[in-house]
């Protein structure tokens, strides 16, 4: 493949800029909770359905403790001690106090050995179910031929969980190694997830758990038909992101849109209910075998992706310290970036090559994403096309893992199952035609790629130098990153952030720690 | 040889056919997926499809499979149904559009204050480019936005903003002129929120006092006066257009407060 | 959330309809110019031109100059006329494809001689391709050509043959078979020359004696029915398709000399 | 610009050995000429014009001189006598045979210092027509801003002279350079040239005198417009070659396209006709300052690209030798060939880039014109449009002077309108993208582009040896070229061939000689 001589020195000062202000916000991260992060605690113990109003009843108990102002002690010891008190399941309890029957509040201290039991018991159950998921995952690739070459991911987004799935059958069948279904346009300010099979969404699918495994169940049928695993993947993002990260867990999801910053910056989700959110929706994916995939592509629609390409280096390499301080692996760290330079510029190839090599070379111990044009796809499918042909071109000759085909309607309208068709065809074709081609190439040594790669990768590291200086927060609320300015106690969602009080529990922070409980 | 022409034809404008490379052969390119196994049957059924359309000399050029179930074609054939362009009106926002300097002039001579301007997207749409486009200082694609104008006052409330909150604000601050972007269309999306707007400022009694418009890659001038507003914009429209619109649009309603 | 449907609809095949993402959302793409300037006047024709089509939520994504007076254009829209999939009846060529050595010991069995084949690329026509594709030894995209039958003996006579040269050869070596190949259909190039072949036949007295097949990049069997041919093969076609369709109108031919 | 390091002793011997080749084949021609090459002769002393029955007195009066078994002193010999005896202007001379009125065979000997000053007077005539033209194409380039970059290149081909022109005019106003009308499907077997504006044509139009003049004057006019020199291109080749010379240097066309072999192959016209035609042909259009296109593209419509690549290459030789030995400078000469590998092979894009690339190194000093895929092209217009971005890919990356822009269309019809504004898009927009991407890359050093090229070079080499030992004629008899075998007495035209009597003359082959009758 051809390579860029990088600047190795520029490469680690930024890394450790990065894990500077990571390590420095995880110590926030570690005082606090929140109520989604309880909410999924609770899911993963068992907590699950809605009442007739249609509330979930996590959200039920979380309320109540909230109302209650016990939440600060964590969700699981007040629904271990309900449980071991009253000899009521978890779900049972919630389905209680749903009812007002029961109070958390008023409840008698439960004996220590049995609430240890108890709680040793619930753990077990979510991390035997979730071992077995992701046992069940590692037995089906080992059962069919081994995969090689980047993994192809497509969208559905019909808003019917049962058109999506003719949809992911189809695609499937196509070509498409990952599917990823978007979720309907009002969901990630839900501070709840909904609930059941549903057939209503707005540019996406609601996220649900039962949708979760309806497409799984689809999928996995395709899977045997094809002879080939097909991963399904979510948005773990939002005001809901560790509850998703929970249901993603339960239903064997394999991949997870999942960002330490664009609730923050594209949904205008407080600075902290995210970095709080984004550490245990980490924690849980890196147990599942999720493999996370950042969202820094987002970036380019706003910001210019000439002028600001090292704001997307920086974020990766921030996105990357934060889920090692999760725990996630290296293999299961997807980082994301984009084709979306304007088309009108000359010699965009050459520094869209740059970067997508600059940026495979810097992660080389992870797995990068990589997104086709949006920003510059106009209602001409015929331009817009070739512009996914280009982008496929640095897809191919950079070696990306995850290759995100473009859609020739970008500009229109969610894809039709045409769309698709035509999307893997066009990557198909490079990937042929373009086969072998980056082996016999070379950059001219000092040359513009390299120049253009070592200039982002400076700047780069001059933002991350500079962040580790003023802070995660402050950076945020300069407008740094998608040109977007976010304050610290701005946004969605603050009021869900929990100070963690004497005696907190989350079990599961250390239960789902691959490494033993230590920090990298 | 024997043709004695001595140009090229010129279109019939009372009778306007699609052109591919000679004048009214009517020919157009269509695609479309048809819910059916590939095949003779359904390539038979394609260019049935293409007569619904009223399409002759068709030919399926491409069939692809998609889905056991599901064929992709692509079918060229040639329209019949000619349109009297003579005929057309087109209901457009206006037609000289001022340049920032003419409009700052003519709202400080004829209007004598500086108009309020409250925009937002609405709803759950979370799309901004197109809003900032129109309001923000640096403005898109080289046209700047209102907050550079001398005689604007432009406030953006950003995304994601409910419309009781745009409206609310709107009252409050006794904004002139509103505006509502949309991006999100999927199944119809934008219709909801769009029309809640309309319904509360006539709620509160105050529709006529403010300017309300709209924009967004798809919304059309039509659609956005169907819908109750004073004018849309789609794509290609900067914040010079929405600007003359809204002073001509002030400047004619006689019975203002 | 409140549909309480448990899977994607089926296509209703009494009254099937294009199909985008969703069933009968009815969705089609088109392309096509038209001979005005572009504007919103344009934009306007076109979409009058999409509803002349039988299109309604119609878009125009994409406007184009070409000239001062020709615009192009990209629209979206919903079809609404549905097309009768349980009806149709496809008028092919065969259904079966039998394979060279079934053929050849069909032929064997049946005929018990060698069928002779004789084609041509015809008239000014070219394009050797299609016709060697059909008759010559190695075939094309991996299936074999007639030379390679045993039970056939094939003579390709190549491009550019007049229809007199076609009929006079054929008629000379009592060909069972007679191939024509037409690739320029531009202006409706090959109709003439085809028709030829066919009056040439009819005026020597012969025509049921051969069988007569025609084929091309834009032949259908239906057109090759209407101009007096037995079959006429497109593209995706090859030898053993055509060698089964003549076998079976041979052995089907009661009246044979 | 990447570059290849390339056998240069190949180069040489292959080179050396196609000029043996054509030298051989030169003596030939030297001793022969042909009923198209005496009519294009009478052109050029101003017969023109068709009989009531439509025969065109270029036409009668060869008849004529076959008849009476005169051919073999040259037209312009008898014209000439008859011209001084009579006192009538050629045309009318040509008039009065075909009334049947005068008799060349009957004429009494004319006055030599009168017929040497009629010769002189008429060639002289000729001789400035044409020169004129030449200088007014170099005047109207000289006054437009200098041109840079590859020049583009598209067809139009309605049938009709008139639509043409609509066509063309639209075409270059949407950014072509090069505007070349694609003549109806008969006409390369007429023996004869059409005569005024036409509009009807099969696939093409018509090249008739007139189309030329109406159509030249129409670029002129876009041209004027436009700011920027608009070239017309037809087609010199068929059974009138030598004619269609003669027409494009009296109208002022730009380009031809030219080949020493096509005519034989596809339109199986005989070889000996053919190449004697070509000959004065290239006289004709190198003195009119026509640049000729060769047509190797269309060997790889029928013969496997991958397979017949060297032949390509040969062929290109060939018609570099042939050019040479009748004066056309080299940049003058503008060598074929095509993109025309199967999309479904792997690694293709590297194979038809090293082809582009070693044909720009070997022919520096001519220019090389690169044509578009058309036989893997399908009704799948979308495919289409990727395939040619992958063309004009290559066409950018080896710089190639003359890039013939491909239509999504081509398996389809011949180009709409629209079809051509979205193929010079297509190129225009690959262009920019890729703007100074070679000049940053380098091919492996002895990597698969460089084996490829050298390896395709040596297949050549070895060609054009083998050629020298078995001589041109057996070798277009084995199938060497496309496939296609052509016998030495078969194919249409060998009756227009005409060996040279004692006196034969044809001044025009020393007047048009830029060298000033050396043979290079
Ligand atoms: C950038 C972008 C995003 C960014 C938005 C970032 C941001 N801060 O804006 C991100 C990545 C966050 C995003 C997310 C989503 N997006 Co988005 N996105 C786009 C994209 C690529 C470009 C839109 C854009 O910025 N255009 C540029 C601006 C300048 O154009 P414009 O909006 O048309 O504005 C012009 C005019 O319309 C007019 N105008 C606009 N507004 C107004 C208002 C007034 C008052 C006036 C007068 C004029 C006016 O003036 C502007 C200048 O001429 C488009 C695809 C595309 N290429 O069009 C998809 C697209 C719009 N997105 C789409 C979708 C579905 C989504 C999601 C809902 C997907 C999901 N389920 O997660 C999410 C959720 C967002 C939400 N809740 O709204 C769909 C919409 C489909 C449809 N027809 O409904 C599109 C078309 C992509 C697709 N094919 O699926 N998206
Ligand atoms: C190769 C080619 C040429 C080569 C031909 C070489 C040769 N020896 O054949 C050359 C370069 C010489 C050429 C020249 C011209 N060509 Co051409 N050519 C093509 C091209 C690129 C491919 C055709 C091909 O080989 N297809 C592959 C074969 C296998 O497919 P097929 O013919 O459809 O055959 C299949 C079936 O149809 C069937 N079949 C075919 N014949 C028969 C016969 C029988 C009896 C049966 C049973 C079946 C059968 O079986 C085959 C296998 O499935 C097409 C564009 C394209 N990509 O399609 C243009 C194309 C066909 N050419 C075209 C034109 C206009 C010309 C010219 C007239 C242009 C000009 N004015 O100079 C010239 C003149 C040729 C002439 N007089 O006929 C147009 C035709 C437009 C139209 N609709 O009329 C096309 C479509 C290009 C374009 N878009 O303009 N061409
Ligand atoms: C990390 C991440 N989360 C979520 C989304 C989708 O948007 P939302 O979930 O906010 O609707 C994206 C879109 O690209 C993303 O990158
Ligand atoms: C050299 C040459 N002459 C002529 C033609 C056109 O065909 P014809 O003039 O034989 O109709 C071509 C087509 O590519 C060509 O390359």
């Amino acid at each position: 493949m051809a390579t860029l001589r990088l600047n190795e020195d520029y490469i680690e000062r930024a890394r450790a800029a990065a894990g500077a202000v990571a390590a420095e916000t995880q110590r926030f991260i570690d005082r606090h909770t929140t109520v989604s992060t309880e909410r999924a605690i609770l899911r993963l113990i068992g907590i699950d359905g809605v009442t007739e109003q249609d509330v979930p009843y996590a959200n039920v108990v979380i309320d109540h403790l909230v109302e209650h102002e016990l939440i600060g002690y964590g969700a699981f010891n007040l629904l271990v001690d309900a449980v071991v008190t009253t000899g009521l399941t978890p779900q049972a309890a919630a389905e209680q106090i749903g009812r007002g029957e029961l109070d958390l509040s008023a409840l008698p201290q439960a004996d220590s050995v049995l609430r240890a039991r108890k709680a040793d018991e619930l753990v077990a159950a979510a991390v035997s179910r979730i071992k077995k998921n992701r046992e069940t995952r590692t037995e089906r690739l080992a059962s069919y031929p081994e995969e090689k070459g980047a993994l192809t991911y497509v969208i559905v987004a019909t808003g019917n969980i049962y058109e999506d799935i003719a949809q992911a059958k189809a695609v499937a069948r196509q070509g498409a190694d990952i599917i990823s279904v978007i979720r309907t346009t009002a969901q990630s300010l839900l501070d709840y997830v909904p609930y059941g099979a549903t057939t209503e969404g707005f540019g996406g699918t609601m996220a649900t758990q039962e949708n979760f495994r309806l497409m799984r169940a689809a999928l996995d049928e395709v899977s045997d038909e094809l002879g080939r695993y097909v991963r399904l993947c979510n948005f773990c993002s939002g005001l809901c992101m560790p509850e998703i990260a929970v249901m993603g867990a339960l239903e064997r999801l394999d991949v997870m849109l999942n960002d330490a910053l664009y609730g923050i910056l594209f949904r205008d989700i407080n600075m902290k209910r995210t970095l709080i959110d984004q550490y245990f929706s980490r924690r849980v994916n890196a147990f599942a075998g999720i493999m996370i995939n950042t969202g820094e592509d987002n970036y380019l629609t706003t910001a210019d992706a000439f002028e600001e390409a090292h704001t997307v280096l920086a974020s990766q390499f921030l996105n990357e310290q934060f889920a090692l301080l999760a725990g996630v692996p290296h293999e299961l760290i997807g980082l994301g970036h984009a084709f979306e330079m304007d088309p009108a510029r000359a010699g965009t190839f050459l520094l869209e090559w740059a970067q997508a090599q600059a940026v495979r070379q810097i992660f080389h111990r992870s797995k990068v994403k990589y997104m086709p044009p949006t920003k510059y796809m106009t209602g001409n499918i015929f331009k817009g096309y070739i512009q996914n042909a280009m982008f496929n071109s640095v897809a191919t000759l950079s070696n990306q893992d995850i290759h995100l085909v473009g859609m020739l309607t970008e500009a229109i309208h969610t894809p039709f199952m045409s769309d698709r068709a035509l999307a893997l065809d066009n990557a198909k074709y490079i990937e042929t035609t373009l086969d072998g081609l980056s082996d016999e190439l070379q950059f001219v040594p000092g040359g513009k790629a390299e120049q253009r790669a070592n200039h982002v990768l400076e700047a780069a590291m001059n933002l991350l130098l500079g962040m580790q200086k003023a802070g995660l927060y402050n950076t945020l609320a300069q407008g740094t990153f998608a040109g977007i300015k976010r304050r610290e106690d701005g946004g969605k969602g603050l009021d869900g952030v929990v100070t963690k009080r004497e005696g907190y529990v989350n079990p599961f922070d250390r239960a789902f720690d691959l490494k033993g409980g230590q920090r990298v | 040889m024997s043709d004695s022409r001595h140009e090229a034809s010129k279109a019939d404008l009372t009778r306007l056919l699609p052109y591919g490379d000679t004048m009214n052969d009517g020919k157009v390119q269509v695609s479309f997926s048809l819910p059916v196994e590939a095949g003779e049957k359904a390539k038979a059924a394609a260019l049935q499809v293409a007569a619904g359309m009223g399409l002759t000399e068709t030919q399926v050029t491409h069939q692809q499979v998609l889905d056991p179930n599901f064929t992709f074609f692509v079918v060229y054939g040639k329209m019949n149904r000619p349109v009297d362009y003579t005929a057309i009106r087109v209901q457009s926002v206006g037609t000289e559009t001022r340049s920032m300097d003419e409009n700052d002039r003519l709202i400080e001579a004829k209007i004598g204050r500086k108009l309020k301007v409250i925009g937002a997207s609405c709803g759950t749409d979370a799309h901004t480019v197109g809003i900032d486009a129109i309001m923000n200082m640096k403005g898109y694609a080289g046209h700047y936005g209102m907050e550079r104008y001398r005689m604007l006052e432009a406030v953006n409330m950003g995304s994601q903003i409910s419309a009781e909150q745009l409206v609310r604000t709107a009252i409050q601050e006794q904004a002139d002129i509103v505006l509502v972007s949309q991006t999100v269309t999927q199944k119809d999306a934008h219709l909801g929120i769009l029309t809640e707007v309309v319904d509360l400022f006539e709620a509160e009694g105050v529709r006529d006092r403010v300017i309300l418009i709209c924009g967004g890659a798809r919304i059309s001038h039509e659609l956005a006066r169907e819908l109750g507003y004073d004018a849309g914009f789609g794509p290609g429209f900067f914040a010079d257009d929405v600007v003359t619109f809204a002073v001509d649009c002030w400047l004619s309603m006689k019975n203002r407060t």
